[in-house]
């Protein structure tokens, strides 16, 4: 990485203005190319072939039922999840894929995958925070292990996001003595701590309050004039509709729409987002 | 390396092997009966429910098994009290069922501190979940806890099976003509100690090999909702464990 | 206190070799149970199948097999290859070496079972968190999955660690004179088979006393943050 | 020359026995550091657990097994042995207030403690077939049973029987018939083909017999000859 | 329990009209009446004098921001946290509690708080669901050793429930297979096959798209119909406006404000409330 440097004194953590490995011609490709990823597990193909572009700054939300694959897609997008088919390019370097002697697609680099993975942030559903770990050491492990920052640098750092996300006196508390929300702010801190150019976000609001919920997007908007790349899985159709700049909708593994969110929310064309879009309480 | 010497011995060595069994699994049965409770106990808050299970634990895992089996079949046998009892003596002068009360009390204190250890490792807000539904304290620890400690504990056990299959060879100090016992009496006619141990513990092995087997077979069982969901046709068997490390 | 007709001394020296023995063929055995747990999931099939041989094998023999197999056969391997070079005396390995490393071998076996165990307990969700934000597989073994499996490992290794403690006893036939080697002697030059064994137990039982105590606090320091069964 | 390195087991009193220092005594001793003493050889002393004295003596960790070893066919496979130095005699020992028949059809349904791995073991195995025989790892224990009421009778040597009922324990137990072989030697053990050391140790040994200075060890241990 | 008989044809399980244990003087009186709930951890006291009054048929809304203590005082209801000071009661029955050595409030009896707990259901922010029983299983187990119906009854009702939360074709799925919001709705199933008179939700939406919210919703509000009453720790204020009959709003482990949310959302009173709710985007 090329930023070793801790976050400055701005609220959020500094990034070139482009990528670095990409060279000049990927400046103006898309940070982030998905041709038609497919994912099945057992006899149920949960991914039916699903493609996306996504340049810097681009933030996408990505609606959808429960089980319509939102979870996976994204799991898919840094491999946690093998797709079955699929190709996936950051910064025009595609993922490197072979297949095992089951059948199975593999990552065919670990190098390559962990050297993507540093550049792309997940911010996990289930918030996945470390519970032997502080929240202070939940921040600082990845930055000082993969990063190598400094000890100090690292504890800096992770203050200053602390701080933005309203948990710098929670530093020293257990991830099992936090509520909810607070959980969920310290999951989100831990993947900014990386100072990602991509970041997956699965229903990162979920377990705030409307108070934090602001606070977070704007957070999230920040981060997005800053030049990051966002795809954020939300309930919010609010959300969606004030934030992102391209709204997707998926159905049972397709996108069903697709399109910038005033059009997409307002104007549906599908019936299936139109029914989605009804049952929206407020 | 003489092969006639090893097949020569090996009639002799099944036999013992089948008395190995037998004390390995008869011992076995009672020592697990025994080790629920005491786990139970031993994982229980109040310090007061805690101290017995503690002190039997203690001193079965403090003191090795030989002198444990010494001490009941020798030890006890000491005793005029013992010799002249209808009940006891019958039981005690037997070489046979000395080794497997002792084998069964020694195992019992170590699978009842493996199963502790799994007790205390199931997830709290699986437990609460089961309060919040109105289970009592007995269901909760029978359906939920147990059952969840089980999966965690398996591994663990066993080892602990393997250990105690070859802790009855001790068996053969006190007469009895286990498959060591076996073995050290045909050594001690052939004087062919490589041959003849090797012999033996090819035996031991394929046990082993059994045992390990069985166990693998039980986890994958009972383990189904750790793994991915099979997919396709195509076996799953020989895959890494789901979730310890990266799939790539 | 019976009386040891001036063995204590002796008993002593016993005690300090069954330690010493002890503590270094821990250290052998953790070392191997964590590779062999580590390979036994590991994403390269010949690392699991010698991962799944070494603990099968090892666990299948007897453990006095093991010590005799290292202790003779390194010696006559050793002999075997310094002969070409003219070299034709009696080469020995040290019987503390050859000790503590087939008691190690042993430990391994048997340890790579529990840790495979309790890493499988770890929430799939903690090393994906940690994959995510690009942390290499040993980073995530080291940091993720060894610490929060480590507090599940702890009370089998315990277990193994008390077995261990009294499996010494085999290598007197290497010649080290541990513990239960030196309550022999005494009951030999005594007659008091009882005295010397119970003496021998009674150190045993404070071996235990320590280990335990030793491992409760291990236990308590990796609960840290853990959160606890709450009673009622 | 390099020191002699002698093998012993350490745990077989009056023979060899370690004292509260750690030390080596006892019979084998004294008689082996007079066979060096006559061979004017540098001796040194290996202890090594029963079980693998013969392993150690092969692998080279020793060079002369100096432990009360009875001269049997089997181990004669495996190693070879020097003349005898001295005789041991098996003879059983009972309750007193039993009678036994000594021989292979009175003892026939009887139950008989032995130690294993040894002569006694072998020579009941051999000569009264309807004997079950019990084989304990330590003449200690086989007495312990025998106390117990386990076993009906012990065979052993006579020597160590001797000790034995000399004891508090081996009160209202006596020798019953004769000794039932007498002719169980005892040598000293070298690996195959060290014939040079073998005719050493021959010579030392008839020098040490006829010189006195065996008989003098003798006197130490026992009141009658042993040889 | 009185009504061991599996759910009726009508979606939702059945329920006698009134307490059964209660009598006749407390048909009228509340269900749930709790009186000045402390809880402590260590220094910090979480929450500071709680009451609350609850009849047949309430639904009572709990908002408030992250770490105001509002998982908390769900989990003191039902003793999952034994409260440091206060009294619950239920129909007029008092949970008894003794203090032990260390000063420490506990259940004084084992017998009546497993009683009370069969009558009163908690739905978990983290679902809490048994990872080694599939959802049909997870759905069951309660109902067969705590009620003691049989495995055929156990198993008609449990899919008539997952029928109703849209997971019959996911019940012999294990939790770890299930998406977000298949869990969540699994894990209100299981809550409600043990068919309580109270419920207590811990923000059971948060992982749930707005259509499944609706029909969620849609599912309380059939239950709040029945007579069963609910406490929902909440963050759509939507929700909480348009279903509960009363709303909380806690703030530091106090009561801040409380009353009908028609008033108490669209005209708070305190200075807090009103910029809790501004911050809401919708
Ligand atoms: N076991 C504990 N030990 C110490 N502090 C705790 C513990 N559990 C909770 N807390 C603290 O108590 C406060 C209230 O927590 P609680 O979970 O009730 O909040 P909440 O209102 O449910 O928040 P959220 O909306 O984020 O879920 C928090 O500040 C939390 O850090
Ligand atoms: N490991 C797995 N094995 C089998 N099926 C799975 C697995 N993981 C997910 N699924 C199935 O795949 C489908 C999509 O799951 P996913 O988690 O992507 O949904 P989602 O869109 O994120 O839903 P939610 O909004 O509820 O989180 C679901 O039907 C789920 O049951
Ligand atoms: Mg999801
Ligand atoms: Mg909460």
């Amino acid at each position: 990485m090329p930023s070793a440097s801790p976050a400055p004194s701005t609220d959020a953590p500094s990034r070139p203005a482009s990528g670095e490995s990409s060279g000049t011609a990927a400046a103006t490709g898309p940070v982030l190319a998905v041709e038609d990823i497919h994912k099945r597990f057992g006899e149920i193909e949960v991914l039916r072939g699903i493609s996306l572009e996504a340049h810097t700054g681009d933030v996408v939300s990505i609606l959808g039922s429960s089980g319509s694959g939102k979870s996976t897609f994204l799991r898919c997008l840094n491999f946690l999840e093998t797709p079955t088919a699929g190709t996936i390019r950051l910064h025009g370097e595609e993922i490197r894929t072979r297949r095992d002697r089951s059948g199975a697609l593999r990552p065919a680099s670990h190098g390559q995958l962990v050297r993507l993975r540093t550049r792309v942030g997940m911010v996990f559903q289930q918030f996945n925070l470390w519970p032997h770990m502080t929240v202070l050491d939940n921040l600082t492990e990845a930055p000082r292990r993969v990063r190598g920052l400094g000890r100090t640098d690292a504890i800096r750092m992770a203050e200053a996001l602390l701080e933005k996300v309203g948990l710098a006196d929670r530093r020293d508390y257990y991830p099992a003595h936090l509520s909810g929300g607070q959980q969920q702010r310290a999951a989100i801190a831990r993947t900014l701590a990386m100072d990602p150019e991509v970041i997956l976000f699965d229903e990162p609001t979920s377990a705030l309050d409307p108070e934090l919920v602001g606070e977070v997007l704007a957070v999230m908007e920040a981060l997005a004039e800053e030049g990051r790349t966002m795809l954020i899985v939300t309930h919010e159709i609010g959300f969606a509709r004030d934030v992102s700049t391209r709204t997707l909708f998926l159905h049972e593994g397709r996108v069903e729409e697709e399109g910038a969110p005033e059009t997409v929310l307002t104007h549906p064309d599908s019936e299936r987002l139109r029914k989605f879009l009804a049952r929206h309480l407020h | 390396m003489n092969v006639d010497v090893m097949i020569g011995a090996l009639p002799k060595l099944l036999e013992g092997a089948w008395l190995t069994l037998q004390l390995l699994f008869i011992s076995g049965f009672f020592g697990l009966l025994l080790a629920v409770p005491l786990a139970i106990a031993r994982a229980s808050p109040h310090a007061a429910i805690k101290a017995l299970p503690y002190a039997y634990i203690f001193f079965f895992r403090g003191t090795p098994l030989l002198v444990q089996l010494f001490l009941v079949y020798y030890g006890l046998s000491q005793f005029a009290v013992v010799r002249e009892s209808p009940i006891l003596w019958p039981i005690l002068r037997e070489p046979y069922w000395c080794a497997i009360i002792t084998f069964a009390l020694h195992t019992a204190a170590y699978i009842a501190e493996i199963l502790r250890g799994a007790i205390q490792a199931v997830p709290p807000g699986e437990i609460e979940a089961a309060r919040a539904l109105g289970m009592r304290r007995s269901t909760t620890m029978g359906r939920i806890i147990l059952p969840r400690a089980a999966r965690i504990a398996l591994p663990a056990y066993g080892n602990e099976l393997i250990l105690m299959l070859k802790g009855s060879a001790l068996a053969s100090t006190i007469t009895l003509l286990d498959l060591t016992g076996m073995a050290r009496t045909i050594i001690a006619r052939n004087y062919m100690p490589l041959e003849t141990f090797l012999m033996a513990g090819l035996i031991y092995m394929a046990i082993t090999f059994v045992l390990v087997r069985g166990l693998r077979f039980i986890e994958h069982r009972v383990n189904a909702h750790m793994r991915p969901r099979p997919t396709g046709p195509a076996k799953a068997t020989e895959e890494a464990p789901a979730g310890l490390m990266p799939p790539s | 206190m019976p009386d040891l007709h001036g063995f204590g001394g002796q008993l002593a020296l016993g005690l300090w070799m069954t330690v010493r023995l002890a503590l270094s063929a821990l250290g052998i055995g953790l070392v191997l149970g964590l590779a062999g747990a580590a390979a036994m999931s590991a994403p390269v099939a010949p690392l699991r199948w010698v991962a799944r041989a070494y603990t099968t094998i090892i666990r299948g023999i007897p453990e006095l097999l093991v010590v005799l197999l290292i202790y003779f056969g390194a010696s006559v391997a050793l002999m075997a290859i310094a002969r070409p070079f003219g070299y034709t005396d009696y080469i020995e390995l040290s019987p503390f070496i050859a000790g503590s490393v087939a008691l190690g071998l042993t430990f391994g076996g048997y340890a790579s079972e529990v840790f495979r165990g309790a890493f499988q307990a770890v929430p799939p969700g903690q090393s994906e968190a940690a994959q995510a934000l690009g942390m290499g597989r040993a980073a995530i073994f080291f940091r993720i999955v060894l610490p929060q499996g480590w507090r599940l490992a702890l009370p089998g290794l315990g277990n193994l660690f008390l077995v261990l403690m009294k499996d010494t006893a085999l290598v007197s036939v290497i010649g080290l004179e541990e513990l239960m080697r030196k309550a022999q002697f005494a009951v030999g030059a005594t007659k008091e088979p009882f005295t010397f064994y119970l003496a021998a137990a009674v150190i045993y039982l404070g071996l235990t006393i320590v280990s335990m105590g030793t491992l409760a606090w291990l236990e308590r320091r990796a609960n840290r943050g853990m959160p606890g069964v709450r009673a009622s | 020359a390099d020191p002699l390195r002698i093998g012993t087991e350490g745990a077989y009193p009056p023979f060899n026995m370690v004292d509260e220092n750690g030390n080596l005594h006892g019979f084998d001793i004294d008689i082996a550091n007079a066979l060096c003493a006559e061979m004017e050889r540098e001796c040194t002393f290996v202890k090594q657990d029963w079980d693998g004295i013969i392993p150690g003596l092969l692998a080279g960790k020793y060079d002369a097994i100096v432990a009360s070893m009875s001269i049997t066919e089997e181990r004669k496979q495996a190693v070879d042995f020097t003349d005898k130095y001295w005789t041991n005699k098996l003879q059983f020992i009972a309750p007193e207030e039993v009678d036994l028949d000594i021989s292979p059809e009175g003892m026939a349904g009887m139950t008989v403690g032995a130690q294993r791995a040894t002569i006694s073991a072998q020579w009941v195995e051999e000569n009264m077939p309807d004997v079950e025989i019990k084989l304990y790892d330590t003449q200690e224990n086989a007495y312990l049973d025998l106390e117990a009421g386990r076993i009906d009778a012990v065979i052993a040597d006579m020597l160590v029987n001797y000790e034995w009922l000399q004891s508090e324990a081996g009160a209202g137990f006596e020798f019953k018939g004769e000794p039932v072989f007498e002719n169980d030697l005892i040598g000293i053990a070298v690996r195959k083909g060290e014939d040079a050391l073998r005719e050493d140790l021959n010579a030392a040994l008839t020098a040490i017999v006829e010189d006195g200075t065996y008989a003098e060890i003798n006197a130490k241990y026992f009141p009658f000859s042993i040889y």
